[in-house]
């Protein structure tokens, strides 16, 4: 039974882990890189332990330095969080043979789904149904694949083998521009997993992106937790999730469940996963793959049946038995995440860098906001532009979205631009309301609206002119200094001594 | 003091008389106009209506986020406003374009190389920030005139990157 | 069905009812004083007005200008949290006379439960056991409470006829103090309430303040959602409130439930509203008294019940029937909440005021925050020290209380003192744990630690010592300028250019 | 830099090698110091463990909260500490007392009247604040000198209210 959890990662899913781990009085090592030398993970672990430089490679990627840290500081537990090094079977194997528990899967489970092509074949023989693409296991050639992709038909999907999150991910319409977007997809794959091999996969039409939440110990019991419906995604970045989905029934959703642990049970898993399903119009469901590992999106799982999944996740890698059984698994009203990024979407969702200056969260009933910035915390280029999840709970699905609403209307971010508004207009599309969306639906089907409400854009120019005007008028009064320096901080600093 | 204050194409007649009043158009109206924690956030009462909204000046314009909607609002005094004389096409629109990085990244590809011709939409630049790809394009038709960085260099916001002619 | 609310209420209680109207698409409209005109509640609220000066009776005790805001504003109806107007049957009764719909009880329940004399006889006459005390209804004289008291016998309790939240109270333990304790208790209760009037009750000793939760509709059905126990109080003011309470069992809780919703049948009771009860060693209970409103505490009953009590608040004063019935309050987990006051622990709880300059929300899952502040709030010293309640949910007692310390310790809030290390050691404190604690607990057998744990005591020393340090080196720095206006702001824009 | 601290009624000697390097006592540590977005909250990384604290003077002292407990800390420097002599019992324990209003409020009554000799713990005036009514106590046995206000007064922060010899 272990007692102190190196966590190896940042941001707002290393916080999540500290507060289990603290939660269960268990002791929290951190890590972290020189720009994160007072991100919230660090100031709320007990131990924390510098990596290296900003850039992942010289830091969150340092599997070597992260070992060292974990011996040096007694811990007898890593949780590896997701991205960064969550699925890498040498990791995990080389985690156990020091002695450490890695809390999540066994290494031969995450081999097994880790290479994507290898994970379709195995689930495949279990019997789950697969999307159709590349059907070899192997690194293949460029021209090898151009071969393959007209059996498979167009348009299909570039994947990266070792992939997840839509990097190294490319959408081909025509054998034509399939060698410029193999190119690309596989330098992005090179850059994010170091691995540039990639496979194809037929593109499923208006479908929908449902995945199935997994829990499984080492005493051979799995269970699931009902699916997410992860429809709502951006160049194959999920944006918003929701549990349940309002596209399933309860049969259907039995069903996939069914096959889910099926899956799970194909590679002997343990721990906390997921299997990622497309949908179709007609309900028929493919396995696209199984992340083995914590997901971002967890937490509407967690608000609709009461399950803390990373204290299950730690209660098992502790050698316990799950506590519930799958007939304790009750959904209880719905709920929703909004995934808050520093982009901006008014500018192409270009990511957005600076110090936070300020913030205010939503808070109040059924709220909760998991986050690992706070006012004061500079956002780097370095990582992920996700910078909080808003995870809202209704008694249904009607009440989660109005509380959404409020929620998102009431949060403010100042210092960087954030995707809210973006996702105060999904949150009002009728579409969305309806529960009728697929996974190009952002792309294809909605804009962040410019519509115009006249009485609105007259408040817009009461509030610019006023602000003009308070500026002139306080310029006339700076008049006299020398005003060439105006670096940032200075600005801000001027600003708030203007308004004390 | 007046302004005349354009937002999304329709002119507004703003007219600041004192620090609780304002007339728009032909409207006189009660505000209460206060930032909030000293923050470019501001919370405006306005004939007993509460609203708050993000603004902040945006080149020679500002931006007002209100509702979970951008405004873009150009605020001229009477006085400037008839100096420039009626209309507003501002200058500039046809010199060197320079491509400015919207935020520090690495350099991963400049598909593009001097004196070429560009066609609006076409990438220029790809700029890697916060594990993401992002494609930096063409805003207009044009030549290539000037390339200052190199594939694998680090830049900072706002550096440039390029200039088109 | 009325459309638009007007919350006669101020921080977070004001808060809280503006989201709960948002969150069913009703328009809000808020009051404020001089001090609150960037007061959270003003920002969210769709509409603003100002009341007047600071002080509670020139602004949210105007009852007349409240009115007439409601009817310039076109509210249709009217929400008055807790405190302030909200126990006016008066108020009350003015707002349905002027057509606004009075989101609380009929004026008749909360004159039969204002008057406290009163409730007690009424509630006896319908068979809830109430504390031996003052029987007469009435204003009662010095002498004439001199001469009863020892015929209910030291110690007892002087209470205010009009009173709530421990104002105008006092403990009594012989009679020769009792004139000095009249006079004072009467001067409070006057300040407070408008009204001298005052009372007494025997003081039960080693009791618990256990109360039900009631909600009651216009057609005939009344439920209660069990118990929260708010024994943890000083100087008669709640500090900490649980639910369920530790010392109750289903077949006491069933009971008390059953005499609540009696009590509340009696006065012919609509909305909701909370009936307070002692329940003393041996598990006797005694009706107290009735709260004719939503109580500060209702958040956990919430959490554990997950009902909605404003939105259930709003729907039944728009005449619906309830949307639940006894049997479908079950009780989920434990909840605990930690008011956060704006007072020093360490310094004989003492108000503390000032601006907030910064703060860090504890977040994650099974957290909630109800706070009508944030950064750049001015604190005055108007209105109650109340700045926020912390409330947290666990699957059991032992994991709220875990929950709760976690999040205790994440808390920052800059700018004010708090009593958040009282909170803090009370969550340490082996009896809280244990469960074993009464009304008296805090007052007589609590004390913020000064143990001294060498380590830490070692951690202490280098962090003052580091401060120390940094401060004499840029004072070093400093020493040319004319340092004498040290006024706060600039004080704070010196440290805060000094740390960018 | 060599500091003596004393942190309840216990001295450490804390010298300052570097910006990373402190020795308490015999330990040689690493320390990382940094305040948290410019507030008198400070991040402290000790020999690898974590420690966030508030950290404010407090007169000539240091208040330290630390892990919900709050601890006093007297920092002298060597030198002063060689000037001062051992021990410090602080001057002006005898002088005059001078009970300033710990917070802004309404002055309810004054039970004193000038020339009064009052007990420790006696009450001398009662504030209220915040809807409470506090009672502002003699730290020690006294004469009431002098009385600055009167009931039904507006205090501020700091304002004294009353004088005892």
């Amino acid at each position: 039974m272990f007692k102190k959890v190196l966590v190896a990662n940042r941001g707002e899913i290393a916080v999540r882990i500290i507060r289990a781990c603290r939660e269960l009085g268990l002791e929290t090592v951190a890590v972290y890189s020189e720009a994160d030398r007072l991100a919230l993970h660090v100031r709320l672990a007990d131990e924390a332990y510098l990596l290296g430089p900003a850039p992942s490679r010289e830091s969150y990627l340092r599997a070597d330095k992260i070992i060292e840290i974990a011996k040096k500081s007694g811990a007898d537990a890593l949780h590896p969080g997701y991205g960064f090094l969550a699925e890498r079977e040498d990791f995990a194997q080389t985690c156990l043979n020091e002695g450490l528990a890695f809390i999540g899967p066994k290494p031969s489970s995450i081999a097994a789904m880790g290479d994507k092509m290898t994970a379709r074949e195995t689930v495949r023989k279990a019997g789950v149904p697969v999307v159709p693409g590349t059907e070899d296991v192997g690194n293949m050639s460029d021209e090898n694949l151009l071969s393959i992709a007209p059996k498979i038909g167009f348009p299909l999907l570039v994947k990266a083998t070792a992939g997840g999150g839509g990097k190294g991910m490319r959408e081909v319409h025509s054998l034509d521009e399939m060698p410029e977007l193999l190119k690309s997809a596989r330098r992005e794959a090179e850059s994010a997993f170091g691995d540039g091999n990639v496979y194809l996969e037929k593109l499923v039409e208006g479908a929908r992106h449902i995945e199935i939440q997994i829990l499984a110990d080492g005493h051979g019991n799995v269970i699931h937790l009902n699916e997410r419906d992860c429809s709502i995604q951006r160049r194959h970045q999920k944006l918003v999730e929701e549990a349940p989905s309002p596209f399933l029934d309860d049969e259907l959703r039995q069903r996939m469940g069914e096959v889910a642990v099926k899956a799970a049970k194909a590679v002997d898993y343990v721990n906390a996963g997921t299997i990622e399903f497309l949908v179709d119009k007609d309900k028929n469901f493919f396995f696209l793959e199984m992340n083995t590992r914590l997901q971002v999106e967890h937490p509407i799982t967690e608000m609709i049946t009461g399950v803390d999944i990373v204290k299950e996740q730690i209660r098992v890698a502790r050698g316990r038995p799950l506590q519930y059984k799958q007939e304790d698994i009750k959904i209880n009203g719905a709920a929703i995440e909004c995934r808050i990024n520093a982009e901006d979407p008014y500018n192409g969702f270009m990511p957005s860098t600076g110090k936070i200056t300020h913030s205010l969260l939503p808070t109040g009933p059924g709220i909760r906001v998991d986050t690992g910035v706070y006012p004061g915390f500079e956002i780097t280029p370095f990582y992920d532009p996700m910078i909080s999840k808003l995870i809202v709970w209704g008694e249904t699905r009607a009440q989660a979205i109005l509380r959404m609403r409020r929620a998102l209307e009431e949060y403010r971010i100042v210092g960087v631009r954030t995707n809210i508004p973006f996702h105060q207009t999904l949150m009002d599309s009728h579409r969305f309301m309806g529960g009728q969306y697929d996974t190009r639906f952002v792309e294809e089907r909605f804009a962040i609206h410019d519509d115009n409400d006249p009485a609105i854009a007259e408040i817009a120019a009461a509030l610019a002119t006023l602000a003009a005007h308070q500026q002139t008028q306080r310029a006339a009064q700076f008049v006299q200094r020398n005003e060439r320096d105006t670096s940032n901080w200075k600005w801000v600093g001027r600003w708030e001594r203007m308004h004390r | 003091m007046k302004y005349i204050t354009t937002v999304n194409g329709t002119e507004f007649n703003v007219e600041i008389l004192d620090d609780k009043h304002i007339r728009i158009n032909d409207k006189l109206l009660d505000v209460d106009f206060e930032s909030v924690s000293g923050q470019p956030v501001f919370s405006l009462i306005i004939g007993g209506k509460s609203y708050e909204a993000y603004v902040s000046p945006d080149g020679d314009n500002w931006e007002v986020l209100l509702h979970g909607r951008l405004y873009q609002a150009e605020v001229e005094d009477e006085r400037e406003r008839r100096l420039h004389g009626a209309g507003g096409v501002s200058a500039n629109e046809n010199g060197e374009f320079h491509l400015k990085a919207p935020m520090p990244g690495l350099v991963v590809a400049t598909p593009v190389s001097e004196g070429q011709s560009v066609q609006k939409g076409q990438v220029l630049i790809i700029l890697e920030s916060m594990k993401m790809q992002n494609e930096l394009k063409a805003p207009r038709d044009g030549i290539v005139s000037r390339i200052r960085i190199k594939s694998g260099e680090t830049v900072e916001q706002k550096q440039t990157l390029l200039s088109l002619l």
